[in-house]
C-alpha cells in the first residue's frame, strides 16, 4: 500500500516548537536527574527518572524531525543501556561474598554508607548503600531503552515506502 | 572456589546468561565473531554450572538461596520469608539441565544457521535472555518472580519469533504469541495478587504452608492452571503454538519447545507443591488428564493434513505435550490414594517427566533437521521437496531418528517413556491408554509421510546443487541424536538417576516447604 | 457467529468468577495479614539505610525482580530494534 | 459492605480482556491487554491500602500508619513490564500494517 508521507515534516515542526522544546529540555533533564538521585529519599527512583529523561528524546524527535533523528546513533544508545545494566548487575555481584544482591555498602560508613536513625528524619543523601548507585544504573538503562524504542519506532513509521 | 561456586550456583545460573546478554551491545562493536564466541562461552559456562549444581542436587541435597540475605540459607529471619528465595530441588535441577543443554546446542546450531542475516547481536542477546528467563522460571521459589521470568521469557521469545520480520506472517505469529502469553502472565499476576491479599506472602513455600483452601485459593488455582496450560499449548489455546513454532527460525522453534516445557513445569509445581493433596486432586487430576487427551488427539489430527514441514511438526509438538499432561495428571488424580499412587501413580509421573526430557531432545532434533532442509533448499513446502536423501544423507538419518523416537518405536527414547505412560495409564483407565497408543500410530504415519515426500523418491533437478549441512549444525544435531539413542538404550539408568529424584521431589511437598520454612 | 457466542459466554463466566472472588477479598483499607510488610517498615531503615521503604523493597529485598524487570525492558528494546531497525535487503528464505 | 475499588478493578480487567478477545482492530487488542494490566496494578495497590495510611517513606513523614510497601514495589515492576510488552506488541502491529496495509486482524494470512 502507499502511505502518503508529509515531506514538510522531515525537518520537524515550526521554529516556535523547536525553541520551546530546547527551553523545556533543561528543566526536564534536571527533574529526571533529581528523581533518579533522590530515589532513596523521596518517591521516585531509576524507573520514573529514566522515563522522564526518555521524554527528552521523544521531544527531540517530534520537534527536530526525521532528518535530525537519523543522526542519532542507535548503537550508542544501545551501548548506554548495556552499560547501565552491567553496572546494575555489578552492584548485585559485589555482594556475592555474602549473597548475590546483598547490600554491601549499607551502614558500612563508606560511600553511601551513612547510618540513619529509625523513624522520621529529614533525609540524608549519603545513605542507603547500593540503592542510589543502582538507581543511577537503572535510570541510565531505562532512559536508553525507552529512547531506543521511541527512536526506532519513529524512524520506521516515518520511513517512505521503498 | 568450587565450594563457592556451588554455594552461589542457584543465583549464578540465572545471573550468568543475563550479564552475558547485557554485555552484548559492547561486544557487538568487536564484530560478529566476538558476539558468537561470547554467547557460546556464556552458555557453556551456564551449562557447566547447571551440571555442577544438578549433580549435587540429584544426590539428595536441595539448594535454597535467599537473595540478599546475610547468609544464603537464612530464609526466614523473622519466622517467615521476606526476600526472594531461589529453591532448587531435584525437579528444578532436572528442568534446568534440559534448558541449559538445549540452549547450548541451539546456540551452536545458530552459529551457522543465522550467518547471513543482519541483527545477529540482537539475536544472541535475546537467546541469552530467553535462557535466563527459563532458568529463572524453573528455579525460583517466588510467585511474583515467576511472573517476571515468564514475561522475560515471552518478550524475548516473541521478538525471536519475529526474527524474519519482513515476512509479515512471522510478525503475525509473534503478535498472537505475545497476546496469549501476556494475558497468561497477567493471570499469574492476578493469582499472585490474590495470594498476597490473603496471606501477605509471595513465596511459594510460605503460601503453601499457610494454605486454607478457601474460595479465593480455588480461584487462584484455576487462574494459575489456566495460565500455564495456555502457555504450554494445551488444547483450547493451542492455536498460537502452530503459528509461533512454524514461523520462528528453526533453532528458535527448538528452543520454544523447551520454553513451553518450562511453563509445564510451573503448572506441575503449582499443582503438586503449592496445592498438593489439599487441592481437589481427583477433579484436578481428571482435568489435566482430559486436557492431555484432547491435546494429544486434536494435535495429531490437525498435523496430518499440513503441507508446511514446520507447521506439521508444531502440531506434533502440541500432541506430545498431551502425553506429559496425561502422565502427570494420572499421578495427580491418585495423589490422595496411597495404594494406587504406589502401584502406578509414580510410574505415570515418571513416564510424564521422562517424556519431557525426551520430547525436548527429539523435537529439538526434528526442528533442527527441518531447519537444515530449509537452510539448503529454501522451501518448507512438502509438495515441493523430494529426493533429498541423495544429497543430504546425514540430515535424513537424523530426521529418521527423531521421527522414530517421536512415534515411540524401540529402541529410541520416545518408546521408553511412552511405554511407562501406557502401562501405568492402562491400570488407571484402559481407554485412555488405547487412545494414547492410537495417537502414537497416527504420529508414525504422519512422519513417514513427511520422510517419504521430503527425502525419498528420485532426485529432483532443482535440488541437484544442494549440499550437506555445515559442521556446526550437524555437530549439534549429532549430540542430540547420540543422547536420544543413549536414553533409549539405557532408560532404567536415566529413570534411576534423573527422573526418579525429580518425581520424588515433586511429590515431596513437605520437603519443599521445609526447605524454606 | 458461533465463535463470538462462545467467546462472549466465556467472558461472562470469567467476569462472574472474578467478581465472586473480588467480593471475598479482605475489606478495602484493612488488610488482614501484614507481617511481611510490617517487617519492611520496621526493619527497612536499619537494614538498608534507605528512607524510602519502597526503594528498599525494590532494590534490596526484591532486587532480583528489579534486575529482571530492567532486562525485560532491555529485551523489548533489543527486540524492537531487531524487528524494526534492520535496513538492507537481507531477507530471504525461512 | 461492598468494596467498590475491587469491583471497579474487576470491571477494568474484564473490559481489557473483552477488548482483547472480541475486537478486530489489532491496536485495540493491544489497548485491551494494557487496560487489563492496569486493572491488575490497581488491584495490587488497592490490596495494600490501609485506612488513613501515608506513603511508606520516612523523609519528613507525617505521624501516621504507613500503607504496605510491597504492592507498590510490585506495581512498579509490573508497570515497566507492561510497558515493554506493549512496545513489543505495537512494533508487531506496525510491521503487520506495513505488510498487509490494515490493522484488521481478519485480513491475516495464518489460519487456526
Amino acid at each position: 500500500m502507499k502511505r502518503k508521507t508529509d515531506k514538510s515534516m522531515d525537518d520537524g515542526m515550526s521554529i516556535i516548537v523547536k525553541v520551546a522544546a530546547y527551553v523545556l529540555a533543561v528543566p526536564i533533564t534536571i527533574l529526571g536527574l533529581y528523581i533518579i538521585l533522590h530515589g532513596h529519599l523521596t518517591p521516585g527512583g531509576g524507573f520514573p527518572g529514566g522515563a522522564v529523561i526518555a521524554t527528552l528524546t521523544v521531544l527531540f524527535l517530534v520537534a527536530a524531525g526525521k532528518e535530525k533523528a537519523k543522526a542519532l546513533k542507535k548503537d550508542m544508545i544501545s551501548f548506554a543501556g548495556g552499560v547501565g545494566l552491567v553496572m546494575f548487575a555489578f552492584f548485585g555481584f559485589i555482594g556475592t561474598g555474602t549473597t548475590f544482591f546483598y547490600n554491601i555498602l549499607a551502614n558500612s560508613g563508606s560511600l553511601f554508607g551513612m547510618r540513619i536513625p529509625f523513624g522520621v528524619n529529614p533525609g540524608y543523601m549519603w545513605t542507603a548503600g547500593v540503592i542510589p548507585p543502582m538507581n543511577m544504573a537503572v535510570g541510565l538503562e531505562v532512559a536508553a531503552s525507552l529512547s531506543l524504542i521511541a527512536l526506532v519506532m519513529f524512524l520506521y513509521t516515518m520511513e517512505d515506502e521503498r | 572456589m568450587m565450594a563457592f561456586l556451588l554455594q552461589h550456583a542457584p543465583a549464578l545460573v540465572i545471573a550468568l546468561p543475563l550479564v552475558a546478554a547485557f554485555a552484548m551491545p559492547m561486544l557487538s562493536r568487536l564484530g560478529a565473531r566476538a558476539v558468537k564466541a561470547w554467547a557460546l562461552l556464556a552458555l557453556l559456562a551456564t551449562e557447566s554450572l547447571v551440571l555442577l549444581l544438578g549433580r549435587d542436587v540429584m544426590s539428595g541435597n536441595p539448594h535454597v538461596y535467599a537473595l540478599g540475605a546475610t547468609i544464603p540459607s537464612l530464609t526466614t529471619p523473622a519466622g517467615y520469608p521476606i526476600r526472594i528465595i531461589i529453591e532448587v530441588d531435584a525437579m528444578s535441577a532436572f528442568m534446568a539441565m534440559i534448558c541449559a543443554s538445549i540452549s547450548m546446542l541451539v546456540c551452536m546450531y545458530s552459529l551457522q544457521y543465522v550467518r547471513k542475516k543482519g541483527g545477529q547481536d540482537k539475536y544472541y542477546t535475546l537467546l541469552l535472555l530467553m535462557t535466563a528467563g527459563m532458568m529463572g522460571l524453573v528455579c525460583t521459589g517466588d510467585l511474583f518472580s515467576m511472573f517476571v521470568f515468564l514475561e522475560l521469557l515471552s518478550v524475548s521469545s516473541g521478538a525471536l519469533i519475529a526474527f524474519h520480520a519482513r515476512r509479515g506472517e512471522s510478525s503475525e505469529a509473534a503478535f498472537k504469541f505475545m497476546v496469549v502469553s501476556s494475558i497468561g502472565a497477567l493471570m499469574v499476576l492476578l493469582a499472585a495478587g490474590i495470594f498476597y491479599g490473603q496471606y501477605n506472602m509471595l513465596n511459594l513455600a510460605a503460601i503453601g504452608g499457610m494454605l486454607r483452601f478457601g474460595f479465593l485459593d480455588k480461584v487462584a488455582l484455576v487462574l494459575l492452571v489456566a495460565a500455564f496450560a495456555m502457555k504450554c499449548g494445551a488444547v483450547p489455546m493451542h492455536m498460537w503454538v502452530s503459528d509461533a513454532y512454524g514461523e520462528a527460525p528453526a533453532p528458535v522453534s527448538a528452543f520454544l519447545v523447551v520454553a513451553s516445557q518450562a511453563s509445564l513445569y510451573a503448572l506441575f509445581r503449582v499443582c503438586f507443591t503449592l496445592f498438593g493433596v489439599a487441592a481437589a486432586t481427583e477433579i484436578m487430576g481428571w482435568a489435566l488428564v482430559v486436557l492431555g487427551m484432547l491435546t494429544m488427539f486434536i494435535g495429531v489430527t490437525m498435523a496430518i493434513p499440513q503441507k508446511d514441514i514446520k507447521r506439521l511438526m508444531s502440531y506434533h509438538a502440541v500432541s506430545q505435550t498431551g502425553y506429559m499432561l496425561l502422565g502427570v495428571g494420572v499421578c495427580l488424580a491418585v495423589l490422595g490414594n496411597a495404594a494406587a499412587l504406589g502401584s502406578f501413580g509414580i510410574t505415570a509421573m515418571q513416564g510424564g517427566l521422562f517424556h519431557v526430557v525426551n520430547h525436548a531432545m527429539y523435537k529439538g532434533l526434528l526442528f533442527l533437521a527441518a531447519g537444515a532442509i530449509i537452510y539448503r533448499t529454501g522451501t518448507r513446502d512438502l509438495n515441493k521437496l523430494g529426493g533429498l536423501a541423495h544429497r543430504m544423507p546425514l540430515t535424513a538419518v537424523f530426521f529418521l531418528i527423531g521421527a522414530f523416537s517421536i512415534s515411540g518405536l524401540p529402541p529410541f527414547n520416545g518408546f521408553a517413556s511412552k511405554l511407562m505412560i501406557y502401562e501405568s495409564v492402562f491400570r488407571f483407565n484402559p481407554l485412555l491408554s488405547v487412545i494414547a497408543m492410537l495417537t502414537s500410530i497416527l504420529t508414525l504415519a504422519s512422519f513417514m509421510k513427511v520422510f517419504h515426500s521430503a527425502f525419498l523418491g528420485p532426485e529432483l533437478p532443482e535440488y541437484r546443487g544442494v549440499r550437506e549441512m555445515p559442521p556446526a549444525m550437524w555437530i549439534s544435531m549429532g549430540i542430540l541424536a547420540v543422547f536420544i539413542m543413549l536414553f533409549g538404550i539405557f532408560p532404567d539408568l536415566v529413570v534411576q538417576y534423573l527422573v526418579g529424584p525429580a518425581s520424588q521431589a515433586l511429590l515431596d511437598r513437605i520437603g519443599y516447604l521445609g526447605g524454606v520454612l | 457467529m458461533k465463535g463470538l457466542l462462545i467467546r462472549s459466554l466465556t467472558l461472562v463466566l470469567l467476569f462472574a468468577f472474578l467478581m465472586a472472588a473480588a467480593l471475598q477479598l479482605n475489606p478495602f483499607g484493612s488488610p488482614s495479614h501484614t507481617v511481611m510488610d510490617d517487617y519492611y517498615i520496621r526493619n527497612g531503615q536499619a537494614e538498608t539505610a534507605s528512607n524510602n521503604i519502597v526503594s528498599s523493597v525494590v532494590f534490596d529485598y526484591r532486587g532480583m525482580d528489579t534486575l529482571l524487570e530492567a532486562s525485560v525492558l532491555f529485551a523489548a528494546a533489543s527486540g524492537v530494534v531487531m524487528v524494526l531497525g534492520r535496513r538492507g535487503k537481507d531477507e530471504k528464505k525461512d | 459492605m461492598i468494596d467498590l475499588p475491587f469491583i471497579a478493578v474487576i470491571v477494568l480487567i474484564m473490559l481489557g480482556i473483552s477488548a482483547a478477545v472480541l475486537k478486530r482492530n489489532m491496536i485495540k487488542i493491544v489497548m485491551g491487554v494494557s487496560i487489563s494490566a492496569s486493572g491488575i496494578n490497581l488491584l495490587l495497590v488497592a490490596l495494600g491500602y490501609r485506612e488513613g495510611g501515608v506513603a511508606p517513606i520516612f523523609t519528613n513523614a507525617p505521624a501516621a500508619q504507613m500503607v504496605l510497601p510491597t504492592p507498590q514495589a510490585l506495581t512498579l515492576t509490573s508497570i515497566v513490564i507492561d510497558l515493554a510488552v506493549t512496545a513489543m506488541m505495537l512494533s508487531f502491529v506496525i510491521l503487520m500494517y506495513k505488510h498487509y496495509g490494515s490493522t484488521d486482524s481478519r485480513k491475516r494470512r495464518l489460519s487456526g
